[in-house]
């Protein structure tokens, strides 16, 4: 717990700062804490936290994947393929791409299990691999849905009304089952256990019998596929998916969700609270921005600064804590 | 086989990847099946000038006869473009390099593509009123360009294609305020996040113009999400297909077209006719006046979208 | 007066792990450090040798007060420690190791040949015969503690700290290092020894000094060292010898046959183990005793070979299978492969047994278990969720020994299990062992400690390069047998098959 | 040296594969082997070898930098702004350039040697960082010198003469003065040795009386160094750098160079040799592709397809080894 207090505080300052600056004196409104604005925001939380548990999944094993991007990208272009090109119904379409990215990751997972290839290379070559290949998939044409699928776009355009104007997006509802059942598995089951176990010391692991190999695929296959649902809510709700650039260095931002929460990247050691609370943080950042200032022209600057700033004052306090807090029983 | 490799080979080399580009290939790939040479197409894939330039180093080192490039630098790639028009044809489309030995170009001015739009905008607005502007990345020749001439008509400047705003200058005049202009870096789901984001900030916004193919569907998706379709007008640059359908439900207020087909028909076709042509004063007068061939932006909005959207289909082979 | 320390206190979260210790050490004499597992003596240990900060108190070095910054400056004053849980460079080549932080150098560039040269002769001072060029990765984990001593050595240093060196040694380079120990003592060093085989302690000592419960317990000059003064020291109390119980072997539960291991390609190993019988695996210094234990437990691949528990040919590779068929392992390497030092005992303790109750974790469950394990094995944790990493050497090797115990296996392979063990743990690991063998569990264990073999086994299989070379049944044991057996020479009488 | 005999071998296939396949039949002439195309690839050879040493020096002290690519921005932006707009001469200009990008890595290694912070988080804080702040200062305007400043750029598009028509590219000739440097810092001298040792075990390192701060933080100022050298290089060569995608993925480019060239992730293992194959391989790779494919479409896959074959055989190829040649006599 006392790691994630950290960015629960970051993470409040910066909603506090937030609706404070962007408060409107003339006309009495306060943009940020519009429902408009809420609902918009909750919706990029719940895609891009998708993509944060599943860079998750792979770094408490100790692993790294740096093909989400590129998954999210499989997923964007295959889906309207599927739905627009093809004509598969939606009920099946969703499933299929799932099962793709699914395979995806059992693909990683095998090189780095059994060959034993350093999973940074195996998915830096899939990073490069998957979107080459969607290139010349589309053929370079933007994939889009173009006005067809208004149905199955509900789930990332959806929202569950909850009155006063205010809906719960979709995305945020599947990314809170996500979470849950994520939580659920990390922290109550013997898979869980064993995951973290591995992560921390995969031979001591292997030497008590677990079956460190099978989970470690495991680990591959659930963020592979989390990336690909991701990625297939990403392009229904903006519709439009360039190969080229479509979720290019959304690893990156997943991964820096992720370790914002407290996830370490040696293994071993993460909750999903605070992946929760690191995506919300990368999603209210460039939300400030847009909101506060005149042009998004810093908002890379400000998200790096912050997250390092974050890093640095939990260390700050963490320390001080410790020493103000020494041996005693 | 045989017949291929003894085909003249010439090249069409973008600026990055992007539909516009996959369209004017089908026209480069056109006119090359007519004129009888093989063309390489290809596409910087992160859109860098470095990229680029390796791209034109190993065309030249593969022998291409005749390459036509959107450089991706003009101003700096002077040196560049020069070494290329010395070892084959070179010419430019999409964007210019007039102070290089290119030997044409091929394509629009985009500035006053930007004051047509200009134009259009304050047809559809005419009590004026707060603008967004969303483009991809405001380092190219051609979204500044474009950015300029939107404002600079709106705001009732005179015409300067040398003048530029800075992205977060506070812009008003003419009635028209120009609030902000956002970039998403070529990612769409940014492109529509900052909207969104414009839409939850200032409740009064009268348009938002989306300078890049992408963008105005984007652009459309948070509008109408928002529900302020009555209120907040779409403009648009190029031919994407939401675009256009939304023209026709009467969505988007217009969009300006620019002929990606032709720059590659063109382009193309000129670099083979150069190079069957032996004669060299008969080759200059192959090269059009003044060494510019203007394939002009075409403003769709309701009353020639149709027409407009036929042809398109009929040239790429799209359904 | 080479080292002092004078009321030493250290607290670390949760423990209070010394208390105004006193401690000194003069120029020419070998005090060794005596104390239950968990009494305090590593830390007073590391704290001498400026690898941790006490919280108070004063060390002085030839009379003169330091604070050391880090381990360096102690080094510049002249101590050396060889740590209980040695922290290596495995990437390193042996030489580079041997001379890291000291390396020898014409003007700018390294002498990697001197150093190369200088690290041989010292190993083999040692009794390693290792190439010097190989990675320190390749060595076994009784091979990686003789080159951290061959590192101390190099030191030449005033004041040598010795942290249980020889947990992982056999009797026969035990022996090399005590000459050291004396040729050194005779050269005027201080010798810090801490050793929880008392028969060393008595050997080497010209005092001994005890700490209990992070206090010092009191003092033995060299006349008064005796194996009941030292335990008295250390628990304060005696205990009683544990009788072996009367057993009579059952049915085979583990037969092996033909096993070729990578490490020897050209020896098979056959062997059984019954029901009810303890056997003992003894051997030289990376003899293949290892080897053994980790091919059968499925951890290696064997290169050829079948094994049958209970009759049953093993299904599948890998431990996972291999502790589904009933065996466990108690591995050499607690800190790597025995225990997930940043997990807690509790999660230890179950961590072999927790899918065995359905795929959800029962805290409850847990709990009762790890209270129950540290109880019976008596492992000095303040709490069972406390990180098992803080534990001291002896405590942690507990918990490995009852991870597996907890899962109740039909045949236990041990793999040094008492390594690190105080006395007192130890007589009750023995009875405990002795009992479950009588209950009809088949136990093989490797172990250095000839003392311990003897304590143990029913039975004793000699290994010399990967090959069984000898087994020797109860009433003929005898060091030297042992020893002819382990250098690879034959018996001249008839040899008793495995 | 059995470590690069993988990367040696795929890098001979790729160039003879090649040379073979980009030969016109028609013509007679080989491209490939032309003297103006082995003199750009040598160029970028250079340019990216220096990327991809500078991502070793921090790869073998276990940790990562992720900033490589914003820091050849940096470099990239501040270069020309200094010799165009404010007319600082040459000899000055580059070593200020320098200096600063040292001073980067000087303050990531502060950040992770005195903080603690982990260098994954530092360097991607700083690869957002260093390229927004860039973006605000050109104002997103592209930099270049323009016409002016052809001394300067000999540095990056000269050549030495060697006849034939052929000329060493003077950034290959850094390149080789690096990485002969930085060889012999690793193999010969204290300084590398305990650079090795702080990366195979960081607390042994210290526990031997290794200054592990102060090396860490070298390494940290190598990297960032030798990125601004090849940010330089790379600016004075295409002569125009956008903030918003100058040195873009770079990091990604280096790191894969380094790793394919045999250094482990975990740090304590590199030659520079391996280095300089990965390199090598990286830019011929794409030089194939353009030589011999009709489109440049496929040009990541293949890279990514490629690395991957090669981690692969090379890591079976090992174990065959392995198994033919055991143990003990
Ligand atoms: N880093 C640490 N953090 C927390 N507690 C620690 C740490 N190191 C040691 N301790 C605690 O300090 C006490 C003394 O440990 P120490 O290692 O000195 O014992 P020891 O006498 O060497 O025992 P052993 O014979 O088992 O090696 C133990 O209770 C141990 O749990
Ligand atoms: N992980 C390893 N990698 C390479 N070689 C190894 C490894 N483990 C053991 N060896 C080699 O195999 C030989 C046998 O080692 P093993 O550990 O079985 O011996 P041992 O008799 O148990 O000795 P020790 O008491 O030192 O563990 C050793 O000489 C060692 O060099
Ligand atoms: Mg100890
Ligand atoms: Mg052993």
């Amino acid at each position: 717990m006392k790691k994630i207090l950290g960015i629960a505080v970051l993470l409040l300052v910066v909603v506090i700062a937030t609706a404070v600056l962007s408060h409107d004196a003339v006309s009495g409104t306060n943009p940020f804490l519009s429902a408009y604005n809420l609902q918009n925001l909750c919706k990029r939380i719940g895609e891009f936290g998708i993509l944060s548990i599943a860079a998750a999944f792979v770094i408490v094993t100790g692993g790294i994947d740096l093909s989400i991007g590129s998954v999210v990208c499989v997923a964007g272009c295959i889906l309207p393929w599927l739905l627009r090109d093809l004509g598969v119904p939606a009920l099946l379409a969703v499933p299929t791409v799932l099962l793709l990215t699914a395979a995806i990751g059992l693909w990683h997972g095998l090189l780095v299990v059994r060959l034993r290839l350093q999973p940074f290379v195996v998915t830096l070559c899939g990073l490069l691999l998957y979107r080459g290949l969607m290139r010349a998939f589309t053929g370079d044409q933007t994939m889009g849905l173009g006005t067809t699928g208004e149905g199955v776009r509900w789930l990332a355009t959806g929202t569950l009304p909850l009155g006063d104007g205010f809906g719960l997006p979709v995305p945020l509802l599947v990314f809170v089952v996500v979470a849950a059942l994520t939580s659920f598995l990390w922290r109550r089951t013997v898979i869980g256990r064993h995951l973290f176990a591995l992560g921390s010391n995969r031979e001591a692991a292997r030497f008590a019998g677990v079956a460190t190999d099978r989970l470690e695929l495991l680990a591959y296959v659930a963020c592979s596929l989390l990336a690909g649902l991701a990625g297939c809510l990403f392009v229904l709700d903006v519709n439009s998916a360039q190969a080229s650039n479509f979720g290019n260095f959304y690893e990156l931002y997943a991964i820096a969700g992720a370790v914002l929460g407290g996830v370490a990247l040696r293994g071993g050691e993460g909750l999903v609270l605070g992946v929760v609370l690191g995506a919300c943080l990368m999603q209210v950042l460039p939300n400030t921005i847009n909101l506060v200032a005149g042009s998004n022209q810093l908002e890379f600057a400000v998200v790096g600064a912050v997250i390092l700033a974050g890093a640095a004052v939990d260390e700050i306090v963490r320390r001080w804590l410790a020493r103000r807090r020494p041996g005693k029983a | 086989k045989g017949a291929a490799a003894a085909r003249p080979k010439v090249a069409f080399v973008s600026n990055c990847v992007a539909e516009f580009w996959a369209i004017a290939q089908r026209g480069a790939e056109a006119a090359a099946k007519e004129q009888g040479v093989e063309v390489l197409v290809k596409m910087p894939p992160t859109g860098t000038a470095a990229e680029q330039q390796s791209i034109l180093e190993d065309l030249l080192a593969k022998g291409v006869r005749g390459i036509a490039v959107s450089p991706k630098d003009p101003a700096n790639m002077g040196g560049l473009l020069d070494q290329i028009a010395a070892r084959t044809l070179l010419v430019t489309h999409d964007s210019d390099a007039p102070a290089s030995k290119r030997l044409a170009y091929i394509g629009m001015r985009n500035y006053d593509a930007g004051r047509l739009c200009g134009q259009m905008i304050r047809e559809a607005l005419p009590k004026g009123g707060p603008i967004v502007l969303l483009v991809a990345t405001l380092d190219q020749d051609n979204a500044r360009g474009r950015r300029q001439g939107i404002i600079d008509e709106l705001l009732g400047r005179s015409v300067d294609a040398a003048r530029f705003d800075a992205q977060d200058a506070a812009l008003s005049g003419n009635g028209f305020e120009i609030r902000a202009t956002y970039t998403d870096q070529f990612d769409p789901q940014k492109g529509k996040a900052v909207i969104e984001d414009a839409l939850g900030r200032w409740q009064d916004l009268a348009g938002v113009v989306g300078l890049f193919e992408y963008e105005p569907p984007l652009v459309l998706e948070a509008v109408k999400a928002a529900k302020r379709l009555d209120r907040v007008k779409v403009f648009g640059f190029d031919e994407n297909d939401q675009t256009l359908q939304g023209i026709v439900d009467g969505e988007v207020a217009g969009t300006l077209v620019q002929n990606p087909y032709e720059y590659g028909y063109q382009s193309v076709t000129l670099l083979a006719r150069l190079l069957q042509t032996p004669d060299e004063a008969q080759r200059r007068a192959l090269l059009p006046a003044g060494g510019f061939m203007d394939i002009p932006a075409r403003r769709i909005d309701k009353s020639n979208v149709r027409a407009f959207w036929d042809d398109l289909k009929q040239k790429t082979g799209r359904k | 007066m080479a080292l002092a320390a004078r009321g030493i206190d250290k607290a670390f979260a949760g423990v209070h792990a010394l208390r105004g210790v006193d401690f000194e050490v003069r120029a020419g004499e070998v005090v060794a450090l005596v104390g239950e597992n968990g009494a305090g003596k590593s830390t007073l240990l590391q704290i001498l040798s400026g690898s941790l900060a006490a919280d108070a108190g004063q060390v002085r070095v030839d009379g003169e007060a330091v604070t050391f910054r880090g381990p360096a400056d102690a080094m510049a004053r002249g101590i050396a420690r060889v740590a209980q849980e040695p922290q290596q460079c495995l990437q390193l080549s042996i030489a580079a190791a041997v001379f890291l932080g000291a390396e020898l150098r014409r003007g700018w560039l390294l002498d990697d040949a001197a150093m190369v040269a200088a690290s041989r002769t010292l190993l083999a001072r040692l009794g390693l015969d290792v190439d010097p060029q190989q990675p320190v990765g390749s060595l076994a984990t009784g091979q990686r503690q003789l080159l951290e001593i061959a590192r101390a050595l190099r030191a030449e240093a005033k004041v040598l700290i010795l942290d249980e060196p020889t947990s992982s040694l056999t009797d026969v380079e035990a022996e090399r290092l005590f000459a050291i120990v004396d040729d050194l003592r005779a050269a005027g060093t201080a010798i810090v020894y801490v050793s929880h085989r008392l028969g060393e302690v008595q050997r080497l000592a010209d005092r001994v000094v005890g700490l209990r419960d992070g206090r010092n317990s009191g003092e033995l000059a060299r006349d008064q060292i005796s194996h009941q003064s030292i335990v008295g020291l250390m628990v304060g109390r005696e205990f009683a010898h544990a009788t072996r119980q009367p057993r009579a072997p059952g049915e085979v539960l583990l037969s092996v046959r033909g096993l070729v291991t990578s490490a020897w390609p050209q020896a098979r190993v056959d062997l059984q183990v019954r029901a009810g019988e303890v056997v003992g695996v003894a051997g030289l210094l990376g003899a293949g005793r290892s080897e053994i234990l980790r091919a059968l437990f499925g951890v290696d691949a064997p290169l050829a070979g079948t094994i049958e528990v209970a009759g049953q040919p093993l299904h599948g590779r890998g431990p996972a299978a291999a502790a589904a068929a009933g065996l466990a392992l108690v591995p050499e390497d607690r800190q790597h492969q025995g225990l997930v030092l940043g997990h807690s005992v509790a999660d230890n303790l179950s961590l072999p047994t927790l899918h065995r109750r359905g795929w959800r974790v029962a805290p409850q469950r847990e709990r009762e278990l790890a209270a129950h394990w540290c109880r019976e094995l008596d492992v000095r944790a303040a709490s069972p969720a406390l990180r098992v990493g803080s534990l001291s050497g002896g405590n942690q090797q507990k918990v490995v020994l009852g991870k597996w115990l907890a899962a109740a296996p039909r045949v236990l392979l041990l793999d040094e299990p008492t390594r690190g063990v105080d006395v007192g743990a130890r007589g009750e690991i023995y009875a405990r062992l002795d009992a479950l063998a009588a209950a009809g569990l088949a136990v093989l264990f490797v172990s250095s400690e000839l003392e311990e073999v003897f304590a143990l086994a029913d039975r004793v299989l000699v290994v010399h390069q990967g090959r069984i070379t000898g087994a020797l049944p109860r009433d003929r044991f005898s060091e030297q047998t042992i020893m002819l057996l382990a250098t690879g020479q034959s018996l001249d009488s008839d040899e008793v098959p495995a």
